[in-house]
């Protein structure tokens, strides 16, 4: 039944994107945009893949779409009508397409469990966490412990984004038409949605912080939680305007956020080489070594969640400082 | 405490944990000073695990210590300790030489941003190298992609923009056409650890995805590494990024990509599919001939300096490739060789850019005039660099130069013909450094530029070394050559 | 179970298609904007095969339930690299659409040719 | 029973996908993505229900509390576009 | 017998949900113009949600799943109509018309696109 669920959302999925493709105007193809994340979350969490699929909820739905709005509203919105190298495009795409389907003939068909897949590594996960780690979440035991080095760099990843939007939108615009026209940003005028949105912010910082901490539990996370929480800051600059977001939580403190998580994850690891283990061996952290696996994943997925929160903001204002500039 | 164990992942982990730590440091001046202590400490990690594998030995390091499969583990052999030099050696020396230039180039205020993308990209590179792990090259490698990005949009000239743009895009589909053949190939044998899935990928009954798998990460390192027909990216990005990060990125950035190609090939797919071997060769060695003739030939005919060495930057890929398609020790060897000679070449080259760059504004060859009179230490530099990296006897790329055209004549009965296309494009090489010599030495001084003198005292003093290391390398091979022959045996043991 | 196997192959198909109408619109269309949005399409995409690989018939999410022993558990370690490469995703598209704010502030526009002219 | 329900808010899906592609103005489109939000978070509670793992409702949660957020941005989209064009009116 | 009857409640609950958010679908995709449409979309919004959720409610009995479900239904209540205020607001701002005479927006199509 299920199947039938995947083959209709995903029919969708299809549509969805060749009409983005197709889209004249930005803006549509930005709506559009969200319709495509929703229905990928969707896929992912009839695919079992609860952890992703909230990955997808919670920066799709909200962060992307700002960050494109803000973009959006930056530059133009609407698409020239003229294609570049629409054959150079075709051929590529054609002998792409043909590779892969190609491939697919031989690859084993959907939820077969004697897959190459289902073999090797994954059933040592499935069988040793509760045994090494013993949280119920076995992505988050994955992700937190025995994969933590890429979830380290994953953190960097997000903290170059971070700095780099900050480096390149720290120029000052040089624009001809400088006048500074005093905006009201914010959303002062709209009664409803600023009493709505107000009573909403808590639910979904708590909200946030729920997923931080019962990440290893059930699905969640640090990254799922910044997300989360980021998108109920952005929530109330929004309403309030910009800049009285900045003066609630200043720009430093985000940068500070940011370097605060990205060093507490790295501590963490360095730590566990000062107290004897390799780098990132959280079982040295405590006695017990399943105490201190549970400690040090409760840590870094906390460095996770502030560095995350804080980058998502930083980028955020980035763009949204721009905005009252132009 | 035994830190030498800890080697590999401190290799990774010290500049990418001081990137953070360089935002936030007050005053900001200290950003430069940090990073450069950095960017040293991580040249002698490199030098250290340099001399822990030079008995062609390999160093492990469990991360998280969970045994291989299960967990990422890190992997230092001969080949990677050639790199991670390359790497943290060319950082190191960028960053020593950046200040005068950097302060010119980009505001104080944007500074420790630049320099922590700086580590960043450093980190990533670095991490790269030492990775033994499909999916982790992939996380480092968008690491130092993105940090690369950033450094490149620190260009003065709004050109810089759309070269970035391009950048972004190509590399963004270079990285998931890596990811797409990564999961293909764990979805044939369930496992990412690079050894695991060498030992399991012989066991697959149904060849298709993995055929297809080599064939998308070919493609998406290549697009990385800028082998020829997917190289557009690299002119613009060259040209117009900051002179310091020319002279980093030129040195190191594509020839990481390029080394993450020959590993996996050589790992992973050489031993285990049929007729790979031949696939390879018959992939890579047109793409590396008509690289060579076709980006000389654009170099000849360049009259802007940076974007002149740009176009021969895609050229020496060719020639690394070159090495590499003939899957002999002899060809091995040579490229990983001409990975280092390169490098110490072209960044010579850039950094002696960056020194007339201090004070010429506009940098196409007709503008140059009468540096040599006004900055004669510089030239004298670039001129050697120039000639190593035609491959000029007494100099380090004529080293790997003649063990390319050994390896060529070993590589069978044509190998007569691509000596002649090496020597051919030697020749161009020539004349491409001719040109920027012409314009060094005997053009008619522009106009109103008498108060230029030389560069900054680090500026030229770190030149100067490079160049005569070009030198020290021709002469005195011992130790990369050692490294490379011993990297050659060890990429092919899965073969042989 | 007839329809299963005919359609098991459905997501790789879904895969290819997403794949290449992204790859397409990273090519073909001119606006940066466009470009970017084509470019997150293709990363979905792939995002999509690593997760269609995780599913084991009958499982459900790696999540143990204490006091349950039979459960069949579908495969964590796609999950865990898309959680990373998700990531991965939405900084290069912060990135880019900075670049695009900042060349169109340079340039007046955001179409490739036209920035392509004015220099 | 779930089943049933699922497949009627797919069909509501499948219509206000149709609504979003056909506009014909822009708000039309965005209220159709704000339909197509809401039925998603409906069908991924009853799919919980359906997979009998209700602690996945999270998911759900989330996207009910994030869909706001998009929706704000939409409007103070709006809101600038409107002032920008007055703005280059005045001029 | 009170599971019976709880089951039955919840069924009921459940089919007229999914026929109020089926209408509503229908309507989004049928009505004239935009001012009717919203009409539409807050049916299914509204209405829907309820039925829907108090049926799975039904089913779920007291635990957390409840409160979750309970939590949800209350922010979708509070954020759909919101949503659509706010759009409505904004499409009324821009002069898109609510042309009580002609039975469809399309020659005003272009104001915004």
């Amino acid at each position: 039944m299920i199947f039938i669920f995947a083959v209709f959302l995903l029919s969708l999925l299809v549509i969805t994107a060749i009409a983005i493709v197709r889209a004249k105007n930005l803006f549509v193809a930005v709506m559009l945009t969200s319709i495509f994340s929703l229905l990928m979350a969707a896929n992912f969490f009839i695919l079992d893949a609860a952890d992703v699929a909230l990955t997808e909820a919670a920066v799709g739905a909200g962060i992307t779409t700002v960050i494109f709005l803000c973009a959006l509203s930056l530059t133009d919105d609407r698409e020239k009508p003229r294609e570049g190298s629409r054959w150079v495009a075709f051929c590529t795409v054609g002998v792409l397409a043909l590779l892969i389907i190609y491939a697919t003939f031989d690859k084993p068909r959907l939820g077969d469990p004697d897959a190459p897949v289902h073999q090797h590594v994954a059933p040592w996960y499935l069988e040793k966490t509760p045994e090494y780690i013993d949280i119920p979440n076995v992505v988050t035991a994955i992700l937190g412990s025995f994969r933590g080095y890429d979830t380290l760099g994953e953190v960097f990843v997000v903290f170059a984004a971070c700095i780099g939007v900050l480096f390149i939108l720290s120029v000052k615009p040089t624009k001809k038409t400088n006048q500074v026209i005093k905006k009201e940003s914010g959303l002062r005028h709209h009664l409803i949605p600023q009493v709505v949105g107000r009573l909403l912010i808590p639910f979904i910082v708590l909200f946030g912080l729920y997923v931080q901490f019962h990440g290893e539990y059930g699905p969640g996370g640090g990254f799922q939680a910044g997300a989360i929480i980021a998108t109920g800051v952005i929530l109330y600059a929004l309403l309030e305007g910009e800049s009285s977001a900045l003066r609630a939580i200043p720009r430093s403190v985000l940068l500070g956020m940011v370097v605060g998580g990205a060093l507490l994850y790295g501590g963490v690891g360095v730590a566990c080489i000062l107290m004897g283990g390799a780098f990132l061996d959280y079982s040295v952290l405590a006695t017990d070594p399943v105490v201190g696996q549970q400690l040090g994943i409760l840590f870094i997925e906390a460095g996770v969640g502030m560095a995350v929160c804080g980058a998502l903001l930083s980028i955020y204002h980035a763009f949204a400082a721009r905005e009252s500039f132009s | 405490m035994d830190l030498l164990a800890h080697l590999p992942v401190l290799q990774v982990v010290v500049p990418m944990l001081s990137a953070p730590i360089i935002v936030m440091l007050q005053p900001r001046g200290l950003a430069w000073a940090g990073a450069t202590a950095t960017s040293l400490v991580s040249f002698a990690i490199a030098v250290a695990l340099t001399l822990a594998v030079l008995d062609g030995q390999a160093v492990d390091y469990a991360v998280g210590g969970w045994p291989a499969p299960f967990g990422i583990t890190l992997m230092v052999d001969a080949f990677s300790a050639l790199m991670l030099l390359v790497v943290t050696g060319a950082s190191a020396a960028a960053l020593i030489a950046a200040k005068p230039s950097i302060d010119q180039q980009i505001e104080s205020a944007r500074q420790p941003l630049f320099y922590s993308a700086w580590l960043l990209a450093l980190a990533g590179l670095v991490g790269i190298v030492v990775a033994a792990d499909a999916f982790n090259i992939f996380v480092f490698m968008e690491i130092s992609s993105l940090a690369s990005y950033i450094l490149i949009a620190g260009g003065p000239d709004r050109r810089a923009l759309p070269a970035v743009f391009k950048y972004l895009m190509m590399g963004t589909i270079g990285a998931t056409f890596y990811l797409i053949g990564v999961g293909l190939i764990y979805m044939m044998t369930g496992t990412l650890n690079l050894a695991d899935i060498d030992a399991r990928i012989g066991n697959v009954s149904d060849i298709n995805p993995l055929f297809v798998a080599a064939g998308f990460i070919t493609v998406g390192l290549a697009l990385k590494a800028a082998v020829f027909p997917l190289h557009v990216w690299v002119p613009n990005a060259y040209t117009h990024a900051p002179h310091m990060v020319t002279a980093f990125l030129a040195a190191c950035a594509t020839k990481v990509a390029l080394y993450v190609l020959l590993r996996f090939d050589y790992m992973v797919f050489q031993g285990n599919l049929i007729e790979h071997v031949v696939q390879f060769s018959m992939f890579a060695m047109p793409l590396a001939i008509l690289g060579i003739l076709v980006a000389s030939a654009v170099a000849m005919f360049e009259g802007h300096l940076k974007r002149l060495l740009a176009s021969s930057s895609i050229a020496q890929i060719g020639y690394i490739l070159l090495g590499a398609s003939f899957v002999s020790v002899a060809g091995l060897s040579s490229s990983a060789m001409h990975l280092f000679n390169h490098a110490l070449a072209k960044g010579g080259l850039f950094l002696g850019v960056a020194c007339i760059a201090y004070h010429y504004r506009d940098l196409r060859l007709s503008q140059l005039g009468g540096a040599s009179t006004r900055m004669p230490w510089t030239c004298a530099a670039i001129v050697v660099c120039g000639l190593s990296l035609i491959g000029v006897p007494g100099t380090a790329g004529f080293i790997s130069k003649w063990l390319l055209i050994n390896a060529a004549l070993q590589s069978g009965s044509w190998g007569w013909l691509l000596v002649a296309i090496i020597l051919a494009s030697s020749l161009m090489a020539v004349v491409y450094i001719w040109r920027i010599i012409e314009a060094l030495y005997f053009q008619e001084p522009i106009a109103g530029e008498a108060k230029i003198s030389e560069a900054p005292i680090q500026l030229l003093l770190v030149t100067g070394i490079v160049a005569i290391l070009n030198i020290y390398f021709g002469l005195f091979p011992q130790v990369p050559l050692a490294l490379a022959d011993s990297a050659a045996v060890l990429l092919l043991e899965g073969v042989l | 179970m007839k329809l299963l196997e005919l359609l098991g192959y459905f997501n790789y198909w879904v895969f290819a298609i997403i794949l290449t109408v992204g790859l397409y619109a990273v090519i073909s269309k001119t606006n940066l904007i466009k470009k970017l949005i084509g470019l997150s399409i293709f990363q979905s995409a792939v995002f999509l095969m690593y997760i269609t690989m995780d599913k084991v018939e009958g499982g459900t999410a790696p999540i143990i339930t204490a006091g349950v022993d039979d459960q069949i558990f579908s495969n964590p370690v796609p999950q865990v690299l898309i959680l990373t490469a998700i990531v991965v995703g939405v900084s290069t598209l912060a990135l880019g659409l900075a670049l695009v704010v900042r060349i169109n502030e340079c340039y007046g526009t955001i179409e490739e040719d036209e920035i392509l002219d004015a220099d | 029973m779930y089943i049933v329900v699922s497949i009627a808010i797919l069909i509501t899906m499948v219509l206000a996908l149709v609504r979003a592609l056909m506009g014909p103005s822009v708000y039309d489109r965005v209220l159709a993505v704000n339909v197509f939000g809401t039925k998603t978070v409906l069908l991924l509670s009853v799919i919980a229900f359906l997979y009998g793992r209700p602690d996945f409702l999270d998911l759900a949660l989330a996207y009910a509390l994030v869909n706001m957020v998009g929706v704000l941005a939409v409007l103070e989209y709006f809101q600038n576009r409107v002032r920008k064009k007055s703005e280059t009116q005045d001029d | 017998m009170i599971d019976i009857i709880l089951d039955i409640l919840s069924w009921i609950l459940l089919l007229l949900g999914g026929a109020c958010v089926l209408i509503g679908g229908i309507g989004g995709l049928r009505l004239p113009n935009f001012y009717a449409r919203i009409h539409a979309a807050s049916l299914t919004d509204s209405m829907g949600n309820i039925l829907i959720f108090s049926g799975i409610m039904l089913q779920a009995g007291l635990s957390l799943a409840t409160l979750k479900l309970f939590a949800i239904m209350v922010f979708l209540l509070l954020t759909g109509p919101t949503a659509t205020y706010a759009l409505a607001n904004a499409a009324l701002l821009s002069g898109l018309k609510p042309d009580v005479g002609s039975a469809s927006d399309e020659p005003q199509e272009n104001k915004l696109k």
